[in-house]
């Protein structure tokens, strides 16, 4: 038999004014197992802890129940001091008499009754409460980056800086990301190779940063503390310690494709750094497109090698690392426009992506940093910019606002107005979204001071039209039909979650959204945690965002990862799910409704007459369960079951409220 | 292969169990015949529990769901089974056949395409088998076997009707007004003497311990109280829920009478039209209804 | 001597998820709205946890009225449990109401924590329709 | 043209969605079915502008215009709309709006004989009523 003590809170007389204390520890004195009853006119105040503590000792109580204020409220108030008085803080029940009685029943008989009942149900779950306790897990104090871009840049230089190591996994031939293509950024013009480029090389020399170019995560396993994952290094086909970058085999090598980094404007070789600051600054084969991978016959990039770099033989390579959290920075793609025939993209050579437009305007790009039509190569005196391509459209894009593209045409119609005098921006635009620090002013400065031209309505269809394109539309603000005889069209792309979002978020165990963005753990007040612990996004893999809230929710991401790093041990938490080997039949019906991926099969061996046999069963990953209990109803013999909410408690909470 | 699991012959012309056969010289004692209408797929799990040898067993088409059943709920080990698959045209009911003919001198009863051909004393009778068959039979979908090794023969065509008959009764009952369908419901579980007979046949019901069979905590109450043998056939057809493949053998076997199909199809019936159309048994690989969800599912209750 | 006329007074089960519902029960007592006293919570971590023994269990034991509250679809703590007891629970009040229990008898309803009023609509909205029902005797264990 | 609470109030959104079974509350305004338009040019309320007005309750201004009657029903407007919104639809609702509206039916059930009506097929006599009245 149990020794309950049941302590009763006036709460002064939010409790004691509804219920009829005396009363309700007379009943309290009768049920089953309580040795000891007493009231406090404060119990969470320093005198009602003693006075419970004294009780346990005094009257060798061994369960503890407390008639009180919500349990959410104080909990973890009385487990400490149930705890400090020897017992397992799990050996404490509340019964909640003033948010759920005495503050919503004005009628003393009834407040009374009902008190006495929740009572009597913490007292019989009490009784069948038991030691539960936190499992103390060692941390792998290392962390990985997945994305080189500025994300996974700021994330791994803000985690190494505080003194922890971190692997930073990108999966082209050099660091950089989306912002190694911009030419310079809103609001503030500032170039962007100028500022991005620095923090390459901070993360190339940094001691605690290990960089992975050319690589791919492979395979993610373990949980919050302790991932296994394997990272596929791609074979280079360069020896990163013999090159030297000398550039010698990019100049020779015959076989020519559309280069990525330029948006497809030029060609790049098939042996290539991606552009002239890459980090690492060394090339890549690119072996679908390679002579020798090819044909069989070429080697010339071994042949000018001076530093006998060059490893046709080169496989790919499998490696497993332990890591204690992640942070998932992959960024993003640009919308594919095969649906939008009616702007001509790929049709006309003058029709181009903004990302296209971009790398026309950068110093290192195609042209110089001069804009020249690709069709004749004169620079364009009128373009036409078409803003929300692919966005906000649910007809056939992206029924989002890719939030980016309203600031960098504006950004664009500046810097034609600067590059090429006398000329003239047309905007087309649904509406323009300009919310951010001295973002409205920048807008403002397009339209007022560049001599752009807004015009609200979107482009209906772009015709080539000799050497110009007649791009055809409708101000709706007039009325009046719009027919303009342009140079150039820029279309203002939407931004796509990587096509293998998914793929990604399936091997971390985390979710995407309908549109594949990571999901994160709660809209507001969780941003940057993914349901899934120890797993932290940064930049537009969780939607769309520009630069400055990239590098904010990176850091975020960074300090939540430091601040797991900063324990020597994590502590679980004892309510999990567990399971009870001699039930378990093994068809792994709590495996499917897991939200965390916390139910796995294993082998288990029994005794079966005179021989051992194995079979499968279910195993709960202490880590990884948050004790839901989903998989406990989906259980059918009830062998999976929850700590702290088991079946025979809530039986006896249910037979005990129904008394 | 150790054994195989069939059926044979007993005493009376409508009896035709299970049997498991080890000695292969015994073969000549499997029947097929128009009693054989016994699941054997339960024994399936006692012979692997026991056993690691390879068995062989014939199947009807429902069975063969059963089969999957075991499967989907990994309580099987497909390598170590040979299924024969038997297409099936009906079994017969005893039952009705008795209420037609003089019982004691029905010798012999076979089933020749849609004719059952009885031998009563001496003369041979033929008659149309339609009315002469389970009624599960005549709603039944899927007469040929599912999943297989070897096909005995050649399909049969599925029975024209079943599907139009399938939910008719459930719709009877339903069609009743509240008061009326807790009498009807009272009425049928007042017979229930709760020999979980419908349990133990079901291969739906394959837990290792289940959960009326357990002390601590006590889910069922021993005595017999209504409002247990409810509790129980609520919670049975709950964890048939989105599993059940109606092959009926519950309803067929139960001593009492008990309609459990009409129970067992108003929850496919549901599941149905709330959360699509789903047959159990079809596809040993997929996800029942239960464990698994969509964002927009509709809801039974008030969702304000 | 027997009281006779005497307003029954149903007893109401209800199991809230920790989450939402329940934070919704204390926020209703913050703002000291008052309800009906029949109502008797038992905590759960999420809805989910929630097996049709423990309801059919309540009702064996003389529980009136039995209710299940958990958060709105898409606002699970635990991401999907209020997902699978939707259609578990969906399933178990169908069957239930087809074997003659009256639907008011047992009912799921989504009460977020911010929906302390509501909480309180709710109970009061179960606790009067059950009164109405009178005593449930189809689910009640005789003994 | 002046835009009133009683003509934002009107029931016309309502009616034009019910008989479309378009949204026209999801429009905003981006022009390309107007820019698209091969007959924009002949028409005094352009294609956004319906909508436009159908939101506000424009009603007299919307069923008294040319452009509903200009309409080809080419679908180029509805290819391109990023809101899937089938003006073509709308303004087909719009037209219908206008001519049920024009003097009701022609002939009552009552005008009919007994037997008529007994008798005659539904199609027949939804001609009937409703044919002749425009």
């Amino acid at each position: 038999m149990k020794r309950i003590g049941v302590f009763i809170c006036w709460c002064g007389s939010n409790i004691a004014g509804t219920v009829d204390i005396d009363k309700v520890a007379a009943a309290a004195g009768t049920m089953n197992g309580v040795v000891y009853v007493d009231q406090n006119k404060y119990t969470c105040s320093e005198i009602g802890q003693a006075m419970i503590k004294d009780a346990i000792k005094e009257y060798k109580l061994d369960r503890v129940v407390i008639a009180a204020c919500s349990p959410r409220m104080h909990e973890n108030t009385f487990r400490k001091t149930v705890e400090s008085a020897g017992l397992n803080p799990y050996y404490l029940e509340i019964a909640n008499i003033r948010e759920q009685c005495s503050w919503v029943h004005k009628d003393k008989e009834a407040g009374t009754a009902k008190a006495i009942s929740l009572i009597r149900t913490a007292v019989a779950k009490a009784a069948m409460n038991e030691a539960l306790f936190a499992v103390e897990m060692p941390i792998t104090r290392r962390a990985l980056v997945i994305g080189g871009g500025i994300a996974g840049i700021q994330a791994a230089l803000d985690i190494a800086d505080t003194g922890f190591e971190v692997d930073l996994v990108e999966r082209e031939p050099s660091l950089g990301g989306r912002m190694a293509q911009l030419d310079k950024t809103f609001p503030t013009l500032d170039c962007s190779a100028c500022i991005l480029t620095p923090k390459m090389v901070d993360v190339a020399q940094h001691e605690k940063i290990r960089l992975f170019t050319y690589a791919e995560v492979e395979k993610v396993e373990g949980y919050l503390g302790n991932f296994t994952v394997t990272i596929r290094h791609r074979a280079r086909s360069v020896d990163l310690q013999k090159c030297t970058g000398c550039g010698e085999c990019l100049a020779k090598c015959p076989a020519k494709v559309a280069s990525e980094f330029e948006e497809g404007l030029v060609q790049r070789r098939a042996i290539y750094t991606p552009f002239p600051q890459a980090v690492p600054n060394k090339p890549a084969i690119d072996r679908a497109h390679c002579r020798f991978f090819t044909t069989g016959k070429c080697k010339v990039c071994q042949k000018v090698c001076p530093a006998d770099a060059i490893d046709y033989e080169m496989e790919d390579r499998l490696l497993t690392n332990g890591y204690g959290a992640i942070v998932v920075a992959t960024g993003f793609d640009t919308h594919k426009l095969n649906d939008y025939g009616e702007y001509a993209y790929g049709k006309h050579p003058d029709v181009l992506t903004s990302l296209e437009f971009e790398r026309l305007l950068n110093a290192s790009g195609p042209t110089g940093g001069k804009i020249l039509r690709p069709s004749d190569g004169k620079a364009p005196k009128t373009v036409a910019f078409i803003q929300c391509v692919g966005s906000r459209d649910k007809a056939k894009g992206n029924s989002y606002c890719a939030k980016i593209c309203c600031m960098y045409t504006a950004k664009h119609a500046i810097l034609l107005s600067e590059k090429v005098p006398g000329s003239k921006a047309f905007v087309f635009y649904i509406d323009v979204r300009t919310a951010g620090k001295d973002y409205e002013e920048f807008y403002t400065r397009a339209y007022e001071e560049c001599g752009a031209s807004y015009i609200k309505g979107n482009v209906s269809k772009v015709f080539p039209e000799g050497e110009k394109l007649l791009v055809r539309g409708v101000d709706v603000l007039s009325g009046a039909l719009v027919e303009l005889l342009v140079d150039m069209v820029v279309l203002a792309v939407s931004v796509d979650a990587r096509a293998d979002a998914k793929e990604l978020a399936k091997k971390l165990a985390v979710t995407v959204n309908e549109h594949k963005f990571f999901t994160e753990a709660h809209p507001k007040l969780r941003p940057v945690d993914t349901q899934t612990a120890g797993i932290f996004l940064a930049g537009v893999c969780q939607g769309p965002k520009d630069i400055p809230e990239t590098v904010a929710q990176a850091s975020a991401a960074a300090v939540k990862v430091a601040a797991i790093f900063s324990k020597q041990s994590l502590l679980s938490n004892p309510t999990v799910a567990e399971v009870e080997q001699k039930l378990c039949s093994g068809d792994m019906s709590c495996m499917a409704v897991c939200p965390y991926g916390a139910i796995s099969e294993q082998v288990v061996e029994e005794r079966r007459g005179r021989e051992m046999v194995t079979r499968k069963i279910a195993r709960v990953n202490v880590a990884l369960c948050q004790g839901c209990g989903a998989c406990t109803v989906a259980c059918r013999p009830g062998a999976i079951n929850l700590k702290g909410f088991t079946n025979q408690q809530i039986l006896a909470e249910v037979d005990a409220i129904c008394l | 292969m150790a054994a195989v699991i069939g059926w044979r012959k007993k005493d009376f012309w409508w009896q035709s169990p299970v049997v498991f056969l080890e000695d292969p010289a015994a073969a000549h004692r499997l029947v097929w015949d128009p009693f054989t209408v016994y699941s054997p797929v339960k024994f399936l799990l006692e012979w692997q529990a026991s056993c690691a040898a390879k068995v062989g067993i014939f199947v009807k088409g429902c069975d063969s769901r059963g089969i999957n059943r075991l499967l989907q709920d990994k309580r099987l080990e497909r390598e170590r089974v040979v299924v024969y698959g038997v297409p099936c045209g009906g079994k017969a009911d005893a039952e009705k056949i008795r209420a037609s003919f003089p019982a004691k001198g029905i010798k012999d009863v076979t089933l020749l395409g849609e004719q059952l051909v009885l031998t009563v004393g001496d003369r041979e009778v033929r008659v149309a088998a339609e009315a002469y068959l389970l009624d599960k039979c005549l709603t039944c979908r899927h007469p040929n076997p599912v999943v297989y090794d070897k096909l005995l023969w050649e399909e049969v065509l599925p029975r024209q009707r079943a599907d139009e008959s399938r939910f008719a009764r459930v719709q009877a009952v339903a069609s009743l007004a509240t008061e009326e369908r807790f009498f009807y419901w009272q009425r049928q579980f007042e017979r229930c003497i709760r020999c979980f007979a419908c349990r133990n046949t079901c291969p739906a019901c394959n837990c290792r311990v289940c959960i009326f069979d357990q002390a601590e905590p006590r889910w069922l109450g021993k005595a017999n109280d209504p409002a247990d043998t409810l509790n129980y056939h609520i919670i049975r057809a709950f964890h048939v829920a989105g599993r059940c493949f109606e092959c009926g053998e519950c309803e067929r076997i139960c001593p009492a009478g008990v309609p459990l199909q009409e129970l067992n199809r108003k929850l496919i019936k549901d599941i149905n039209e709330a959360y699509g159309d789903y047959e159990a048994g079809l596809d040993a690989t997929d996800q029942p209804p239960l464990g698994t969800y969509r964002g927009e599912d509709p809801a039974g209750f008030d969702e304000s | 001597m027997p009281v006779v006329n005497e307003r029954f007074e149903p007893l109401i089960v209800a199991f809230c998820c920790n989450w939402c519902s329940y934070a919704g029960a204390d926020l209703a007592g913050i703002s000291r709205m008052s309800y009906a006293s029949n109502v008797r919570i038992i905590r759960v971590p999420c809805s989910s946890r929630v097996n049709p023994g423990f309801i059919i269990r309540a009702f064996q034991r003389g529980a009136d009225g039995v209710l299940v509250a958990g958060c709105h679809p898409g606002d699970c703590h635990y991401h999907s449990g209020n997902f699978f007891t939707r259609r578990r629970l969906t399933v178990l009040k169908q069957m239930i109401e087809y074997l003659g229990i009256e639907p008011q008898r047992f009912q799921v309803r989504w009460i977020s924590g911010s929906e302390g009023a509501k909480f309180a609509m709710v109970m009061n909205s179960v606790a009067e329709e059950i009164r109405l029902l009178g005593p449930n005797r189809k689910l009640r264990d005789v003994r | 043209m002046k835009i009133t609470t009683d003509k934002v109030n009107s029931n016309l959104v309502r009616e034009v969605e019910e008989v479309s079974g378009q949204k026209v509350s999801a429009c905003f305004q981006c022009g390309k079915c107007s820019g698209g338009c091969p007959v924009v040019l002949t028409m005094d309320v352009l294609p956004h502008q319906v909508l436009r007005y159908a939101q506000l309750g424009l009603v007299d201004e919307l069923l008294h215009c040319k452009t509903l009657w200009i309409c080809a029903s080419c679908q180029t407007c509805d290819s391109r709309c990023p809101r899937n919104v089938d003006i073509p639809k709308v303004i087909e609702a719009l037209r219908l709006l206008v001519l049920r509206n024009k003097g009701g039916n022609y002939l009552h059930p009552n005008d009919l004989s007994e037997k008529v009506r007994r008798n005659a097929p539904q199609q027949g006599l939804v001609s009937a009523f409703r044919k002749f009245a425009k």
